[in-house]
């Protein structure tokens, strides 16, 4: 007997809306048609509206996780077209942002991965850690999340030199918690019975997908933009990519808890040969021409292509996230599993689909603090997180 | 005189009313403890109450198509057979006389109504994702059943082929509890882990897993409905450790059981919080080859009076 | 017994998160404040798998053609009295998002809001001060 | 050492498919200008010989017509290979990807809904992203479309079509 049983849109699995159609034979699925669209909003429609220097601030809200790959594709993508090469201090916060990014990302994935197979310790433990990072941020930066680091032509702002002993204590917290998660997920038996040859992607299946990111890199097909084709700090570093063969939900598991410790090591690394200097080169106009811009994002190449007519707008701009090849390779991934693996599967590959600065609070029609005020607690909220790490 | 005595006994202390408070009180130890080995500070002492009063008073939808008797007929069965089996409980453990041949029986039935009830409710609803939790239930109540009347059938044969539930008591007074042998310890086990998926608590909450099949067969309950759920939840929260005690840990006439009856839930609390949900085929498999043949070794030692 | 049922709603309000198009930010904040840091649960608030189950609708990003349906769909299934919540800029206003040929625009114009969190993403203290908020006009 | 787009592979896409153009914008970005009929062939020439990755497809509505991106890339020296063609705007059809690589199903259904292009030869041509209630002959990417979406009614009871 062939049921269908629906995943979303509005499903707790999944945090956005998208819409899985699981036809089942029982407790077993034999086939899977997904339906996305209901978080289309038109991002490639808007930007040619914007200007060149608006545009990342739009990019970096089509998904909120990875809010720094976007902007980062898409500057390397105006650079390429204007064949602009932004000043090596820029090159490495980027780098660092980057990898501090994924490290923020997969511990993300990782909680809500324990939280999917109904083992909230597992999601209570890892965002406990992640904590510090987005504080961490919120120094740097001044935001939690939604960067805006990225600039055309370099970096927005720079890292300070009484910021990087705080970024390396965190690092060598995570380093140590990081040890103790995988040494925890991977040797625990039941973990290992729910996530074994579960959802397999075959290399094949890998290759005719097109998938990126720590899906291929799970299923043996060995590809990362910051190893094939570097750009910024990647080559003036060193670490290893990591790879697996089995293609199940363990693998690429197991991809994302090892990554973190090179992304430590990336940004030891970058905090260590980071060179002084300007933190951006000025770019007054965008040549007529194309370019293309790839970032190695948590889930996958990030693709930009944006072309220009010579004026302060971009003509095309075309985006590619990780996640809509990734998503599509579901099919062949969840046939002849369980719905219970199937739920597995469908959150393995770190499905993403995927807001602005102004905030006043409202009561009773009252407003009661104006954007000022709140960006006055916000700074005094920065400056105690900076009091409490300088002890 | 005596039908007032009955009534008050089924419906206050110590049925429904007893069982409920106490219960609502131990699933906030549940969450309080959870909350503790999450890192955080959870919910407030009152927080099972504001929740049952809110459900209470809150709209009850009927999902379109579905028959009205059948889906509150899903949650009363829960709750009716769960008062029974606390009186009974009490009444055995505090008054072994009253027990009569076959008891033990009557309090097997009273546990199968509760899965029962989740099954004709999650069916009542019209709901793919409430049918797909109840065929869940109805396959771990298989699951865990088999070996679960094996425990039983240990304890019967350590009480000397007795199925009267006053007369296990009393052989526990006399010999001591039957814990402290080899294959008490087996049935205890056993027991502990049908408990566990009695109370469809993880690693065995297959059937209303929030994240695979949002809630299972409560998807479609809300407002008085799933207030009756939720309490029965957490009667059988506070009756199951005691039935454990009163089989093989010496009965809870005596203030000890407080002690015993902590530590069983803290044990349940920490078995839930350290493992991740299990697949029904998985669930299946551990009951029937793991967990069986650990009962039926039970069995076998428990002959030989080990 | 209006008091009680005040009472109830105030002390455990079970919240049902709708994400419209969100950019995951807002929803990822609403996940960390159930975290160590934040617990809400404190207060009675837990994150519930199905809106008949919801006192409460978290709503975040903005409505577009597709999800239009399905999230009065949703609102439909929620049991009567519910709280909406609007978090995140984007569920105020479009916003960034005006020019697109696929958003409609905010929820105020299909569902009725009780309260607006706005922020891109509103931090985790202004999301909790909200629903604080929410119940304190009860 | 700085790996970049190989000369032979090149000279080998000259030798087979004489009439493409090729521009060199930077070491790891080539475009390759072909003719609509060729795109098939010369697309799987690249991926099941070469072992190229389709990365993604750019539709763009220019004045000369629908012009198509093929993004190609070659992973062990990160080069992009991008084929570029143009379709002339009264017959937009071009030979569908999808029976030999599954990766274009998807980016093939986008570009035919946001701009028209009919991909022949496509098992699965629906609307992938857009509303139910959208209608199928607007086409939001192209030049000649002017906010049309601002005159679809909205019912704002079912959220469907007024």
């Amino acid at each position: 007997m062939r049921r269908v049983v629906p995943i979303g849109p509005y499903h707790p699995l999944q945090e956005e809306p998208e819409f899985f159609k699981l036809i089942v034979e029982g407790e077993k699925v034999v086939d899977l048609e997904i339906n996305i669209g209901y978080n289309h909003r038109g991002h490639e429609f808007i930007s040619p509206t914007l200007t060149w220097d608006q545009v990342p601030f739009l990019v970096e809200r089509i998904c909120g996780i990875c809010s720094d790959s976007h902007p980062y594709a898409y500057v390397l993508a105006v650079e390429d077209c204007a064949h602009v090469t932004p000043p090596p201090r820029s090159q490495y916060i980027r780098t660092i942002i980057g990898e501090l990014e994924r490290i923020h990302s997969h511990y993300l994935w990782l909680g809500l991965a324990g939280h999917f197979i109904g083992y909230n310790t597992v999601w209570m433990w890892v965002w406990r850690y992640r904590e510090p990072l987005l504080d961490l941020f919120e120094l740097i930066m001044g935001n939690r999340n939604h960067y805006a680091i990225n600039k055309i032509g370099g970096a927005r702002r720079d890292i300070r030199k009484e910021d990087f002993p705080k970024i390396e204590k965190y690092l060598d917290l995570l380093e140590e918690k990081n040890a103790m998660f995988t040494k925890a997920i991977l040797d625990d038996p039941v973990i290992r019975a729910r996530l074994e040859d579960v959802g397999v992607l075959s290399k094949e299946d890998a290759i005719a997908y097109a998938v990126t990111g720590p899906t291929a890199r799970g299923s043996g097909y060995a590809i990362d933009v910051r190893k094939d084709d570097p750009y910024d700090a990647y080559d003036k570093v060193d670490w290893n990519e990591i790879v697996f063969e089995e293609g199940d939900v363990l693998a690429k598991a197991k991809v994302r808890l090892l990554e973190c410790d090179e992304s430590i090591k990336i940004v030891r690394q970058c905090l260590k040969n980071m060179p002084e200097g300007s933190i951006e080169t000025r770019v007054d106009e965008i040549p007529p021409g194309e370019g293309i811009g790839r970032h190695e994002a948590p889930r996958g190449e990030v693709f930009h292509y944006v072309r220009s007519n010579g004026s302060n707008m971009p003509v095309r701009h075309k985006v590619r996230a990780p996640s809509f090849m990734n998503i599509a390779s579901n099919v062949v991934a969840v046939r002849g599993y369980s719905i219970a693996d199937a739920a597995l599967v469908l959150a393995s590959v770190d499905p993403c689909y995927c807001c602005t600065e102004r905030t006043f609070v409202y009561q009773s029609g009252k407003k009661k603090y104006s954007g000022q005020d709140l960006l006055k607690l916000s700074w005094e909220k920065t400056e105690k997180l900076k009091r409490r790490y300088k002890k | 005189m005596n039908i007032v005595r009955i009534l008050f006994s089924f419906i206050v202390f110590p049925g429904f009313i007893f069982s409920a408070v106490i219960g609502l009180f131990l699933t906030w130890i549940d969450r309080k403890v959870t909350a503790r080995i999450h890192w955080r500070v959870g919910p407030p002492w009152f927080q099972p109450y504001a929740d049952f009063l809110k459900l209470l008073l809150k709209e009850t939808i009927i999902p379109e198509g579905s028959s009205k008797v059948l889906f509150f007929l899903g949650p009363l069965l829960g709750v009716v057979s769960m008062s029974i089996l606390a009186v009974m409980l009490f009444s055995m453990n505090f008054n072994p006389a009253s027990s009569y041949v076959g008891d033990l029986i009557v309090i097997i039935y009273l546990l199968a109504l509760a899965p029962i009830g989740i099954i004709i409710g999650g069916s009542a609803s019209k709901n793919p994702l409430a049918s797909v939790g109840a065929s869940r239930e109805m396959t771990q109540y298989f699951a865990y059943e088999l070996p679960f009347l094996f425990a039983l059938a240990i304890v019967i044969l350590k009480a000397g082929g007795n199925i009267k539930f006053g007369e296990i008591i009393l052989a526990q007074e006399a010999t001591g509890p039957f814990l402290y042998s080899l294959s008490g310890v087996i049935a205890a086990v056993v027991i502990l882990l049908s408990t566990q998926a009695k109370l469809s608590f993880v690693p065995f909450d297959i059937p209303e897993a929030e994240q695979e099949i949002m809630a299972g067969p409560y998807i479609e309950y809300s407002g008085v409905a799933l207030a009756m759920y939720k309490v029965t939840r957490a009667m059988m929260f506070f009756t199951l450790p005691l039935f454990l005690i009163s089989l093989v840990w010496g009965g809870f006439a005596n203030w000890w059981a407080i002690l015993k009856f902590l530590l069983i839930i803290v044990l349940i609390i920490l078995i839930k919080n350290t493992n991740p949900r299990l697949r029904i085929d998985q669930a299946l498999k551990f009951f029937w080859i793991g967990i069986g043949i650990l009962s039926i070794l039970g069995l076998v030692l428990a002959f030989y009076g080990l | 017994m209006g008091n009680a049922k005040l009472w109830g709603l105030k002390k455990s309000p079970w919240v049902f998160h709708v994400a419209a198009a969100p950019c995951n930010n807002c929803d990822i904040e609403i996940l960390d404040i159930l975290t160590p840091r934040w617990d809400v649960e404190r207060f009675g608030i837990v994150l519930v798998g199905s809106p008949r189950h919801a006192d409460a609708l978290l709503v975040t990003g903005v409505l577009n053609r597709k999800n239009l349906p399905r999230v009065l769909e949703v609102y439909r299934q929620t049991p009567k009295p519910c709280l909406v919540i609007a978090i995140g800029a984007c569920a105020c206003h479009p916003n960034i998002f005006q020019p697109s040929y696929n958003v409609i625009g905010p929820y105020d114009k299909y569902i009725p809001v009780d309260v607006y969190i706005p922020g891109c993403p509103p931090k985790p203290e202004a999301i909790i001060l909200g629903v604080v908020k929410a119940l304190q006009r009860l | 050492m700085k790996k970049e787009y190989s000369k032979e592979m090149l000279a080998e896409i000259c030798e087979k498919f004489p009439e493409v153009s090729i521009k060199i914008h930077s070491p790891r970005r080539v475009y390759m200008r072909i003719s609509r009929d060729k795109v098939y062939d010369f697309a799987k020439f690249l991926f099941e010989e070469k072992q190229l990755r389709l990365s993604i497809a750019t539709g763009i509505d220019t004045r000369d017509g629908m012009e198509i991106i093929y993004h190609f890339t070659l992973d062990e020296v990160g080069t992009y290979y991008n084929i570029k063609t143009v379709i002339p705007k009264d017959d937009l059809k071009i030979k569908s990807l999808t029976p030999f690589l599954p990766a274009a199903n998807w980016i093939e259904r986008e570009i035919h809904e946001l701009l028209g292009v009919d991909f022949i030869g496509h098992p699965n041509l629906k609307p992938l992203l857009t509303a139910e209630a959208w209608h199928a002959d607007l086409q939001p990417l192209r030049r000649d479309y002017a906010d049309e979406h601002k005159e679809i009614k909205i019912d704002k009871k079912t959220g469907g079509l007024a």
